[in-house]
């Protein structure tokens, strides 16, 4: 199987009526480890996730990954940070990326059945999606983008609503993820969260990569004194 | 007043006595008007569900044009189809004027802009709430129409609704396509005209009661098999 | 004032040669509410509008014993012809007469539109076929419910014999493949009577207007324009009120 | 065929020409739809907002009645309206009948519960997102429906422009009660049927031709000025 | 001025197509103070405020408010668990409830302006508010509760979207408005944040309140095991 990686971007620039968003934005994304995009509010991880994922057109610069972009989408989940629930049941909602693939009604089922247990939903399997409470609708967001075994997944805040068990839990289902090949892209406001789980470290401000480089030796001493001042939970202008 | 009050009594007296000719006309509206209402269906819902999902650089004239089309005059569409039918027409040697399908094509054209322009109204919404989504999905077009479809079902109920409702009442099309041609392709509202034009007009007013009376136990039972306005959201 | 008249009178265009001539010579600003003539007299009887301009003599005379109008007016006649697919399957052109010409018409089965509407032309369609003897029943025999334009036009759309005002006829547009196939017997007569409505019914009815008008429309004017109104060369009406 | 492209000859000579009797026929067909659609949205979109916010037992059977009533026959509308206003009728001393103002009433009937209709269900989807915001605000009911209004005005337009096009088509009801009359109430499509009756097919399709442009016109005119279909959600 | 506290609970229960979500719940909410619902995902955190606030009615038992309810929900203001943003501009949003309250537009512009300033969002005054990113919008859900001077704030978990500079502004902004006479009661995951700002601490399980009472007492050492695990980060059954 050809992979879908790496994702190389190219000066990419987002731009919404007029306005830069995102960017110019250089960087490489490897095929294994986990990648955690961190930075305070507004300062663009939400919209590189985006970007990277092909939600939001660049402006200028590229996007390629090295497959058509097609093929390479088909390899790809997201798990949105406001999550997205169609409106029907949990079993429904988990089922639906399989019957797009032309998987049977019982195949979907039955795998959507085996990840909702994986997520502690399987209480929630016949509720409809949109009524479940925050943490369980972002379980549902995270088992659903997981059921198709994705090459890459992009998390942008999965764990914002989940309480502290929750969050380890889901964490382990990340690693494990990454550990069997899965490709993990994940924004986050949760330092320990990063610290535990990130190979590497994107630190945005202003929609620019301010600092980038492997998670040991960011978190240990970042070399530029905004990251410092964000990772102490000062204010970074 | 009178008159009213009469119409009120003609309608009862035609139900009570189940009069022939009345079942006879009646389930003859019910035929055309649905399938009309089917083949607009057909083609609308995902014409408006297409023009929700899809981006395209004359997308907003062409909502603008489904919209104004809303706007059609029966009796132009009428005629146009009656010009395509006729033995002279293009379409002549099919024979079709004068049938139940010649006011099946008129209503078909009357109705599928309204039923697309409201589809695509109430998919719009739902399109925007999953659009992320079904594009990170990588969903194929058809997929994401089938999606709006089957998500938004009640809201297309509407749509559907609207449709009929168009179609059962509309007489000036299908009377010059149809002929009002007494046991052939004579219909409520076209019978209707008549009485009025006979100066009958409690007999017209009794036949227009059943028509709405049609009407509402057509949406009552619609928004009952579709179990509408039950639960909060969906 | 307003009148009410049949469509077969509108559409033989001769409401455009004499509105301007009464608003020109009687300052009276007159407004034709055009319907079927059930619906007609049915205004005239709600007292809606101030006159009636119909052809149905039974139903004319009802009226007038009903009291909805003082008297009844004969103004003027044209006649009833035969239409028809321009190739005459069932032979009119021989007919001598116009029972025999319906007779011929159900003898050979070929379609034939009914008014079926019960106006003026309708009742006069139904007297012929009484006096044939004949029941007109069968699939040839399509009564559509529906004006005189609207029956031409099904006539024409189906290649069948109908049953047409002259007048009517000859203002029609789409006459493609049928011809005028039989005229000329007195049976065909089409009188036409101005119907004044009864001033007592409300206080808003123009009698006086209506009374006004009605000496117009006898009057030697009306008489010229009314026998001189020619379409394609051919006289419509033929005045015959009595002053 | 033939009657078709002569159709849309005779619409450009009329167009070009500038017709006078066009012209104000064409005026007074905008006028009256016009008036009739401002009627009918004053009354139509506040109660769609209403049955949109409002939770109560008969709430079902009324929006399927509401439903259903989109499909009232003109032809009845028309006659029922023509017996309240007819001078032996209840409302005969207002002296309405044959006048533009009777054939406003007509058509507010007939475009209330399409209007109606459709922006309750377009305002029933922003309601079930901005619900528990408004009723933690403590909105009273009429600022509720304002919201909803104002925040889902381009959703309205659909409802408006149906509205639109389902009256300035209509000749079934206006006819009866404006009577057709030359100089005073005759509209675009009821000279298209008298030109219809009369077997002038080319003038009537040429008159449907403007007719159908002007509705373009409209539908065109007014996205543009809501500009809609340019951002996003909104 | 009367006050609309104290809010009494007496066997408040709340269910939905059959299913118990929350109660019976016996509570007292006194005149001052932070309140601070925690416990795991789905135990009803939500679903407690909410029907607090009255924005679920109750199957048995009540709800009382000191004051007539109408009366009592104008002096209340809540900020839900997903931000919900009007389609306009964030300018608009924050008017308004002032323009609910008969402000009028200038009055209400000059107001919403100041308190933008205060929460940092006034570069995105003119943007579209469902544009925002996921912290921009908390802020503006939080600054659009604030703005009418709530007498009871509800909040469920303002500061799950927010970087830690950002949190840590708007718990001043919460014990500020909480010192100047806003009783909050607030929902929340992050154990720091409620040690921080709780006066008083409720601990849901299984839609019930399991353990409650002041805060001190509960941190340093929660009376049941349920609760102990909890604090330890340990899944709750
Ligand atoms: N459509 C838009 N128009 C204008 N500005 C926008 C639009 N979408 C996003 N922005 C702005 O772009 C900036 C980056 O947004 P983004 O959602 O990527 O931030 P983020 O890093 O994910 O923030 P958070 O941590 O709060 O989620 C924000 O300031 C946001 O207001
Ligand atoms: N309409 C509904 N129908 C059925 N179950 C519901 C409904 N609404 C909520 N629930 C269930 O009620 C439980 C409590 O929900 P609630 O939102 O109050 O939890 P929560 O404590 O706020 O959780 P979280 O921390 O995940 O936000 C959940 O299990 C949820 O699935
Ligand atoms: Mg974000
Ligand atoms: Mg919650």
């Amino acid at each position: 199987m050809v992979a879908a990686l790496p994702l190389t971007l190219r000066g990419a620039t987002l731009r919404r009526r007029g306005r830069r968003l995102v960017g110019p934005v250089d960087l490489t994304l490897g095929p294994c480890g986990v990648t955690v995009a961190i930075g305070p509010n507004g300062s663009g991880k939400t919209s590189l996730l985006r970007m990277m994922h092909g939600l939001q057109r660049v402006a200028e610069g590229a996007v390629d990954w090295s497959l058509p972009e097609a093929e390479a989408r088909q390899r790809q989940a997201y798990v949105f940070q406001h999550p997205i629930a169609l409106r029907r049941s949990v079993l429904a909602n988990l089922a639906y990326p399989l019957r797009l693939r032309g998987v049977t009604r019982a195949g979907a089922r039955a795998k959507a059945e085996e990840i909702a247990a994986r997520f502690d939903l399987t209480a929630q399997l016949g509720q409809s999606a949109p009524s479940l409470s925050g943490g369980e609708m972002q379980r549902l967001a995270l088992a659903r983008a997981l059921i198709t075994m994705p090459e890459v997944l992009f998390a942008d805040e999965p764990c914002a609503a989940l309480d502290g068990a929750a969050t380890r839990e889901i964490e382990g289902h990340l690693t494990a993820a990454a550990a069997s090949g899965t490709r993990l892209v994940m924004a986050t406001h949760d330092m320990g969260q990063a610290r535990r789980i990130a190979d590497e470290v994107v630190f945005l401000l202003h929609g620019r990569i301010h600092e980038s480089g492997p998670a040991a030796r960011f978190f240990a001493g970042p070399s530029t004194p905004e990251a410092a001042a964000f990772l102490r939970g000062d204010i970074v202008e | 007043m009178g008159d009213l009050l009469a119409g009120l009594g003609e309608a009862l007296r035609l139900i009570v006595t189940l009069d022939a000719e009345l079942i006879e006309i009646t389930l003859r509206s019910l035929r055309v008007t649905l399938t009309a209402l089917v083949i607009a269906c057909v083609i609308g819902l995902p014409l408006g569900g297409w023009l929700a999902v899809r981006r395209f650089r004359l997308r907003r004239a062409v909502i603008a044009t489904l919209n104004a089309l809303i706007g059609l005059p029966p009796v132009v569409v009428g005629l146009v189809v009656y010009l395509l039918l006729s033995r002279s027409g293009p379409f002549g040697v099919l024979n079709l004027l004068f049938t139940p399908t010649a006011m099946i094509i008129a209503q078909v054209v009357i109705i599928t802009p309204l039923v697309a322009s409201i589809a695509h109204q109430a998919m719009r919404d739902l399109w925007s709430e999953y659009h992320d989504l079904l594009i990170s999905m990588n969903a194929t077009r058809g997929q994401r129409i089938l999606t709006l479809l089957v998500d938004g079902r009640r809201a297309l109920l509407t749509a559907a609704l609207a449709g009929f409702g168009r179609a059962i009442g509309e007489v000036g099309a299908i009377m010059i396509v149809g002929g009002n041609i007494d046991g052939a392709t004579r219909v409520l509202t076209t019978a209707i005209a008549l009485e009025t034009g006979r100066g009958q007009f409690a007999l017209a007013v009794g036949l227009g009661l059943i028509l709405i009376g049609l009407a509402l136990v057509v949406s009552w039972a619609s928004h009952w098999v579709l179990r509408t306005e039950r639960q909060g959201t969906w | 004032m307003r009148m009410a008249v049949t469509t077969s009178f509108e559409n033989s265009g001769l409401s455009e040669v004499l509105l301007p001539a009464i608003a020109a010579e009687t300052d009276l600003d007159v407004e034709l509410v055009v319907v079927g003539t059930g619906q007609a007299l049915r205004l005239g009887e709600a007292g809606d509008v101030d006159a009636v301009l119909v052809h149905a003599r039974t139903a004319e005379e009802a009226f007038v014993a009903a009291g909805h109008a003082p008297h009844r007016r004969e103004i003027m006649y044209n006649d009833f012809v035969l239409v028809g697919p321009a190739d005459d399957p069932a032979g009119l052109a021989e007919a001598t007469s116009a029972t025999e010409a319906l007779a011929r018409i159900a003898a050979a089965e070929v379609p034939f539109v009914s008014r079926g509407d019960d106006s003026g032309t309708h009742k006069a369609e139904l007297a012929l076929w009484e006096a044939t003897g004949l029941p007109p029943e069968g699939e040839w025999y399509r009564p559509v419910g529906a004006g005189m334009g609207a029956a031409l036009n099904t006539a024409v759309g189906m290649g069948a014999y109908v049953l047409s005002d002259r007048a009517s006829w000859l203002a029609f547009g789409n006459t493609e493949g049928m011809a005028l196939l039989f005229q000329g017997d007195p049976a065909l007569f089409n009188q036409y009577a101005y119907l004044p409505v009864d001033p007592g019914k409300n206080d808003d009815i123009a009698g006086d207007a209506a009374a006004r008008l009605e000496d117009w429309l006898v009057s030697e004017r009306a008489q010229s324009l009314i026998d001189g109104y020619r379409v394609s060369g051919e006289q419509l009406f033929t005045f015959n009120a009595t002053r």
